[in-house]
């Protein structure tokens, strides 16, 4: 599903992420840990397209990420959902039509986009707020909207970059078995954590990363 | 279809949500169509009047002594049947020699000693609806002097040349001016939609991440952009209606001469500028837009 | 003093960090103020061909008959006593019935049956750097038919009416087009500039939330309004020398009669359009920033 | 040092907190938790004054927040050390000019200032960083630079808005260290935090926000 030829990301002289090799089968459950500055976000935002690697091959679905650009990055993108560390939401779009733009891009049908922008808000609780706007939400409500619009497309991937930084220990909970089940119906999932709490209560395979170096 | 219906929903959303910014852009757009549109009017008006000085062109037929009636009557005849001419007044000899009097004012003795009027009869001739090249008046002129009776035609070719040269150089002067403003209006609303645009590169970075496609992002702008045109379009053509129904000079008394009428546009030039905002708006937008498309 | 240092500092790093943003909004102002230093260009120049053509009056002073070269004299003295006049030329009797001659052209018979020459010798005279008003010339021409040996002072009251209504007319234009222009342009920097600070909001919010005190946060702000002003001014001022050089049509025919000199900006007006650009960016500067001061 | 008397804060008719009355006395080291949209980022913002209270009165520092603006409000900012949970970094300036910024603000001779910088930088482990733009730094790193802000002017208050949301568990702890030594030296610190961890080896106050109802 994913995987990683000897890829490496450098920032000028800043080596973001070194020689890394990684193979994540259809339907697999990573985290991928280590210290702040580790290349975590490097190597997330790598696979979803949205940095080039400055050396080797990434594939995605076999899809060669570097050979591959405009309308077939952006529907390989639709397939693919991602938290975003800074969540990355429209300031001037409603949570609503927040979730819903994801679904919409992919030109889905609006009944379709209705019923599972819904279900979504439900699932992170906040269905309260979906008519507000992101910068009247709290920092875990912004965050939880980030969740519900990575996976309103049903994607094949979910990447989730630090998904719970801003969340209680309740609804971190939440989250988890949120991700879990939508892995359980096929999505791969990869989740960028700090969190030793999310490791420690788990049998899933974990990536370390320290100074752009993976360790399994 | 539906597309497109989503399309227009967004784009409404985003000048409803964006308000501050489309307020500020369209307001320049109107400003800077403003100068266009005043700049059609008063060109327009311009060679309204320079057709109408060009259309007040006179010439004189002069008769030779002892023309009798019926000949007279010949030569009018012919001068009617050149296309547009149209006789003003009959001069007689005794007439003539009145009015050069007068046009001696203080010097009218000069007339004093004379022993006989050795002023012609003339007819005063006047062209409607008919713009003439000097060209053409020469060959005028040549053909009514064959007629049997007719002394001389003239035609004062010292103002025609300058009143010509005038309206030459307003004419450029006016094309550039115009081409320069033309310039300046795509500049500064280019610059206005991409400083808009530049204010939300965020959305459009954001729209590229969740895998929309390039013309999903750009069409609401490209929309927006006409909307804005239009919109601008709109205010300009008020804004200067407005001013033109306040000031109503309407009517210019120019040179003594030729009696100016202030025209507003017509609905031609109306159309002209609000195609011009819609042409402005969606071209402003989609080189605006081009720009922030990296990712 | 180290303060002052500090916001120029702020201000240029601000440019060059922000520099796609300014390059707009530089090259807006500049265009806005191009236009205007156009117009400025073009009325001036206009100015000086309606002095040249107001200076172009002349006066007749008609002797009467039998003045004697004493009494010439006297008058010629009277004459150029007269502030600014000067004599162009003596025209005597002989001169002006040659010249009548030639001016009827074909009607020249009208002449044949003079037995002596009824017209009078008379002086031409012109006006050097003066503008005279019509009230002016009343008085002049009174005073000098007090001269013993002058019959008449005579000018032609229709022609200068009409070229007094020209220009009048002209500079009405000119003044509304010029006031429309400076309203337009104030506007439409204004609204750049706001659009240029909107992009920036987060910027004013971040540093009002540590603690900066308004004029903190707004100086650097007016300071590269001012030098984005300057700049733009100077940037109309070259294109616009640019473009004078190149077409350097310079010398213009009009109306076969007066000719015009086409000169670029004088020191003042560089001055005026350098100060207007520093003017526009402060003042748009101030209020943009206004807008965003709810902190 | 932070006094609230019944305060309470509507947005529209949510109540983001009511009816709260606390007293935080100088040099305390108080924590704020409870879940998701409970309120504390608004209680730290109402101390901040950033919002306005929509009913009761706030003093701090003997200040009422009520009854002042403009530039002493300003003033008073500059005493306050603010953590923002979404950093507010100005993204057109080098961290090293985002942490003086906070300082040059009160007017700090310049050499001072570098000093400071250089001072907070080494403790919060950005000094390679010094001449990157905020875009160019990982999420921890991001929040390091608001720290190292917030504590640039050796505030007399120090309100920290999930100040280790995106940090790993070893530099939350040097940066708990942090935050413990500057409140040593006499300052009065906030934390509001998610962070069990954080809360569990603690022997400090600890305000339990839920639903903006205060629980000590
Ligand atoms: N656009 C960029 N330009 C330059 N350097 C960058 C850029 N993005 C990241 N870096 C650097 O690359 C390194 C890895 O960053 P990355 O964001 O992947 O870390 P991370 O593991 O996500 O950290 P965190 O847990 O703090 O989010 C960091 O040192 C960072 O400063
Ligand atoms: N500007 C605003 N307009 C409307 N509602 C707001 C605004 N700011 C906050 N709220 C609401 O007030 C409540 C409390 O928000 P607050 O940000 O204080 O929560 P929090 O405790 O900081 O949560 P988190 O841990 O997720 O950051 C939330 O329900 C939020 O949606
Ligand atoms: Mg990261
Ligand atoms: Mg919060």
């Amino acid at each position: 599903m994913i995987q990683l030829f000897r890829v490496s990301k450098y920032f000028g002289v800043i080596a973001a992420l070194k020689d890394a090799t990684i193979r994540i089968r259809k339907g697999e459950f990573v985290f991928v840990t280590g210290p702040s500055g580790a290349g975590k976000t490097t190597l997330l935002r790598l696979m979803f397209g949205a940095e080039k690697p400055t050396e080797g091959q990434i594939l995605i679905n076999g899809i060669n990420l570097g050979r591959v650009g405009g309308s077939r990055l952006d529907f390989l993108r639709r397939q693919i959902g991602f938290v975003f560390q800074d969540f990355k939401l429209l300031h001037r779009r409603t949570v609503l039509q927040n979730v819903a733009l994801a679904s919409e891009v992919g030109g889905e049908k609006w009944t379709t986009t209705r019923k599972k922008t819904h279900q979504l808000l439900r699932a992170v609780g906040l269905t309260a707020k979906e008519h507000a706007y992101p910068l009247e939400l709290s920092g875990g409500e912004q965050q939880r909207v980030a969740i519900a619009r990575a996976m309103v497309n049903d994607p094949l991937i979910l990447l989730a970059d630090e998904p719970t930084g801003n969340l209680d220990p309740e609804i971190t909970r939440d989250i988890m078995i949120l991700f879990r089940s939508i892995n359980l119906r096929g999505t791969t999932v990869v989740v960028a954590t700090h969190n030793k709490e999310l490791l420690r209560n788990t049998d899933q395979r974990v990536l370390f990363l320290q100074n752009g170096m993976i360790h399994e | 279809m539906r597309l497109w219906l989503y399309y227009f929903k967004h784009a409404f959303e985003s000048i409803l949500g964006n308000r501050l910014i489309y307020f500020i852009s369209t307001g320049t757009i109107s400003i800077s169509l403003l100068l266009f549109a005043a700049f059609v009017l008063i060109s327009a008006n311009f060679n309204n009047w320079a057709k109408s000085w060009e259309k007040s062109l006179s010439l004189s037929v002069y008769l030779e002594n002892g023309t009798d009636a019926q000949e007279k009557d010949e030569i009018a005849k012919a001068i009617e049947r050149v296309d547009g001419a149209e006789i003003k007044a009959f001069i007689s000899k005794e007439k003539a020699l009145k009015d050069l009097a007068e046009t001696l004012g203080s010097q009218v003795g000069l007339l004093e000693g004379l022993t006989k009027n050795p002023l012609p009869a003339s007819y005063e001739v006047i062209f409607r609806n008919r713009e003439l090249s000097r060209e053409e008046l020469k060959n005028i002129k040549k053909s009514l002097e064959k007629v049997k009776g007719v002394d001389e035609v003239q035609y004062s070719e010292q103002w025609l040349e300058r009143i010509e040269g005038f309206i030459y150089f307003s004419r450029i002067l006016g094309l550039i001016v115009g081409g320069l403003l033309c310039l300046a209006v795509l500049f500064i609303v280019t610059n206005t939609i991409k400083l808009a645009i530049y204010a939300r590169r965020e959305e459009i970075e954001i729209c590229k991440l969740v895998g929309a496609t390039d013309w999903f992002v750009k069409i609401p702008f490209l929309l927006e952009g006409a909307i804005q045109g239009i919109f601008g379009a709109l205010i300009a053509l008020s804004v200067l209606f407005f001013s033109y129904s306040m000031f109503r000079v309407r009517t210019i008394q120019l040179f003594g001469l030729p009696v100016m009428d202030v025209t507003f546009l017509n609905a031609g030039q109306y159309v002209l500028v609000v195609f011009l905002g819609l042409t402005l708006g969606l071209l402003g937008s989609f080189v605006a837009i081009g720009r922030f498309f990296k990712f």
